[in-house]
């Protein structure tokens, strides 16, 4: 499903984000993406959804290789996408409502279905009640489960989740969390990008965590070589 | 489809002054053309009022019979040239003189024997009034036996051509330059509207919207706009030919509006402006988004 | 004071397009009022030359002595609104109306006395050069003896009159329209650059800044723009002149470019536009952030 | 120092986000401000930085009175305040240096002192190496610690503090929470809004819980009725 083959990342000012970084993530898989702020978490998911290009090495994405991208492919690897950026990235002169239905509308999906579906997507992180809100008259957390619900509407195959629970108290955070959860039920990709160690800790799901870019513990590598 | 227009309304709603103000600046623009286009048309209405006094005069020798001249007279106006023919006798040419040229009314008032010969005043058709067709008829009517001499008002004849020409000329060089100007205008105002939205496209796109999908509101909306700044820019040339004939107590006749489809043309040059205008700024922006 | 210099310099160049296109703007439209302001002068240049014509004839009795007229003429060029007086005899008049009058060069040819009377043609000074001052001066010649009849081409110097007032009220309407654009022009491309640092400037205020603060780089960006594009404007205004006069082989007296206070004023009103374009702007969104 | 006498805060919009709220702050308090998404706290904030003022009761804080605060006395008020906004709100178009900067400039600092204040300030949140970088340029807690630097550049005598360490790593949030005790230490008061249940249990620090816009709970008060 995902493939990192030698990958590095160096911006156009000099900073190396990502360091010969390689690992799979087969089909299914909810992987934990951990390391302190500024380690390149963001980076490799803006690697994912095809905002940055690699240096060197090879992205694989669901059958898309990120770095060899023609102009037309980019939203189709997109729309195959849910994304939850770190900064909510919401359309300011939109409702809650509209930045949701908006992801829909994209994908050219019956008009019929836009608005239960909306719907549904608010009403899972609990904010079927602000849905007539624009971003700025939400709080934080709120415009953080916009994003959320933006992100989860079109039911994609793979979930790209950056730090989605920074803003939120501890019941909305559970409540995220079981959402993701549920949702890689469902047979979906879902990797977070995190510093919650108290989701993290003794959790049944792959953790990769890295530091200055470099790839420094992977539970599903380090898992497999403690058995003898 | 519905989407986009939904999407175009919004945009305009949800940043009215942004949208009305660049309208107004596609208005001025066009406003500017229009006002430049009916100065041209009413400086070229004014000029065919000259070109009307375009005439062939020929002066006949002394004692030419009456029935020889009114059978030429009949010749002359068969000529596809020639709009009509009038003759002057020589009396009435001294009557003439009398009253128009007033420094030598004396002169005249004191002669025994009339001068002046008699003549036949020769006007043209309009498309024919010009130098070369003057200088056509005159040669053909130097072959009359009766004909002393032929004039044309050579140097006038010319001097209107001139001035035609050139009037053509600076109405072709003002005109573009307005366009210019126009052009120019609405690209920079869909420019910094797409600058204004930078975020908002970075975004859609981030949610896996196609270029074609982000790019379609922004040329309808120009479109749009060039069609209402082209209707707003007749309305205000229109307010203003009002203004000025009514204040300066012109006539319809000598002072004309445009034509229904000059009109149009101002509307669609309007359309076409924007269309032009959002697809290049649109265009160029969205490779840097 | 430093900090809003580094200020206005960082601003520019981190929106150079938006800062160029909108010096741009200000360039075009105060171009639109130099190619109207270079139209007007040379307009008034060519009726000054017109002008210049304006003479009063004063016809003479038959048989006036020279010496009378010699002395007569003395006294007229005394007169204050005289330039110059200028005496054609009979023979000289004849020889005229040969050259001047086609039309009649052959009755003339045959007449065995002359019919034309002595004349005395007075050119007035220039700031005397209307139909009331030339009145006067005809009513004074009216009072010599020797003065049959005094003509000045009543109608012409009316005819011009009128004219310059037209012209001069034209030109006033129409530059003033112009002027009314680029206002607008300015306001919106500073409304504009406001609009895109909307939440720049609010930052700003929340981290403390007053508003004199974060208007000061507005209104000397604005200013400065307005300098910029009035200077182009006037580089082009320059460049058209130029170009237009070489293109019609029109000579520097003929046709000349603005003085340079007037040129100055060009550049000045730029100046103020942007000024006063960022005053209104900027006072007015402030209050909306 | 602040001081809130029954205030509510309905939004135009009809949302009611505070409903008559009194509390006291005196001099040198450090206080949490807790509760779920949406109780209230941003507002609180926004109300002691004159963003928004109060539909209705009185808002102190440190002499200036908020709801009839003429214009240009809001900078003034705002000069002796540090905030670290929830969004950051940095200056997009500025290095990291110079949004610290700003905040000394505009206070009219002497020119000479800006730029080692700046660097002290960059130095102290472990952003100096960043100084140069603008703000799309830094990961999401990097954005953060240069929005604290900014709060903290001018020595101000009130830091407001809304979820400052979102999106910080473990590491970084102990860093920048000592940081915040450091400055309360020096007779700073602080006022933090967090959803970070390690940081809140078993803090010495006052602590005031909202809930839907009203107070449920204050350490303060609650501890002085359990004092016999
Ligand atoms: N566009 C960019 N240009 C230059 N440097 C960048 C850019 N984006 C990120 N960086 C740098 O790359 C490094 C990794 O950034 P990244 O955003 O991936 O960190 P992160 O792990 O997501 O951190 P955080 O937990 O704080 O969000 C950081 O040092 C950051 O400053
Ligand atoms: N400008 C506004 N217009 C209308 N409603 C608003 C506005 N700002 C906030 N609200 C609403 O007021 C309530 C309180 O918002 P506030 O931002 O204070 O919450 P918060 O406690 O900071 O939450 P979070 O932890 O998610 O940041 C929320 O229901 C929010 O939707
Ligand atoms: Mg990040
Ligand atoms: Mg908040």
């Amino acid at each position: 499903m995902i493939r990192f083959t030698h990958v590095s990342k160096t911006f156009p000012n000099g900073t190396g984000a990502l360091r010969d970084l390689s690992f799979h993530i087969p089909r299914g898989q909810f992987v934990f993406l951990t390391g302190h702020s500024g380690a390149g978490k963001s980076t490799i998911l803006s690697l994912l959804y095809a905002h940055d290009r690699p240096s060197s090495g090879e992205v694989k994405i669901s059958g898309y290789t990120v770095g060899a991208l023609r102009a037309s492919e980019v939203p189709k690897l997109r729309r195959r996408l849910g994304v939850i950026f770190q900064d909510f990235r919401l359309l300011e002169h939109r409702t809650a409502e509209e930045n949701v239905a908006f992801a829909l509308e994209v994908t050219g999906a019956r008009r019929d279905t836009i608005s239960p579906r909306t719907m549904r997507a608010l009403t899972r992180v609990g904010l079927a009640g602000k849905a007539r809100a624009y971003p700025k008259e939400l709080s934080g957390g709120e415009q953080q489960r916009v994003a959320i619900a933006r992100a989860i509407v079109n039911d994609p195959p793979i979930v790209l989740a950056d730090e989605p629970t920074g803003n939120l108290d501890e019941r909305a955070r559970n409540g995220v969390f079981q959402l993701l959860k549920d949702i890689h039920a469902g047979g979906t990709v879902v990797i977070m990008a995190t510093h919650d160690m108290d989701l993290v800790r003794d959790t049944p799901y792959r953790i990769v965590e890295l530091r200055e870019g470099e790839l420094v513990y992977d539970s599903a590598v380090d898992e497999a070589d403690d058995t003898p | 489809m519905r989407l986009t227009w939904r999407e175009v309304w919004h945009s305009f709603w949800r940043t009215p002054l942004l949208s009305s103000l660049s309208i107004i600046m596609i208005a001025f623009s066009l406003y500017s053309v229009g006002l430049f286009g009916l100065v041209a048309t009413n400086f070229r209405h004014t000029l065919s009022d000259l070109a009307e006094r375009v005439e062939v005069v020929a002066f006949m020798l002394r004692g030419t019979p009456i029935e020889t001249i009114t059978l030429a007279s009949e010749d002359i106006e068969a000529f596809p040239e020639v709009l009509s023919v009038n003759y002057v006798s020589e009396d009435e040419a001294l009557a003439r003189a009398r009253v128009e040229l007033v420094e030598f009314r004396e002169a005249y008032e004191d002669l025994a024997t009339n001068p002046l010969p008699a003549s036949l005043e020769i006007r043209l058709r309009p498309q024919f009034r010009n130098a070369a067709q003057a200088r056509t008829v005159a040669e053909r009517l130097r072959a009359f036996g009766f004909v002393d001499d032929v004039r044309f008002g050579q140097d006038w004849v010319e001097r209107l051509d001139r001035i035609r020409n050139l009037a053509g000329i600076v109405g072709l060089v003002i005109g573009a330059a307005f366009g210019l100007v126009a052009i120019v205008i609405i690209g920079v105002t869909i420019r910094m509207t797409v600058l204004h939205r930078a975020r908002e496209i970075s975004i859609m796109r981030l949610v896996g919207a196609t270029n074609a999908f982000v790019r379609r509101p922004f040329l309808i909306e120009g479109t749009l706009r060039g069609v209402l700044g082209g209707a707003l820019a007749l309305g205000m040339s229109f307010a203003s030919y009002r203004l000025f004939a009514s204040g300066m107590g012109l006539s319809g006749e000598s002072f004309v509006f445009f034509t229904p489809s000059q009109a149009g043309l101002i509307v669609g040059f309007g359309l076409l402006l924007g269309l032009i205008g959002s697809l290049i700024s649109v265009g160029r922006h969205l490779r840097h988004v």
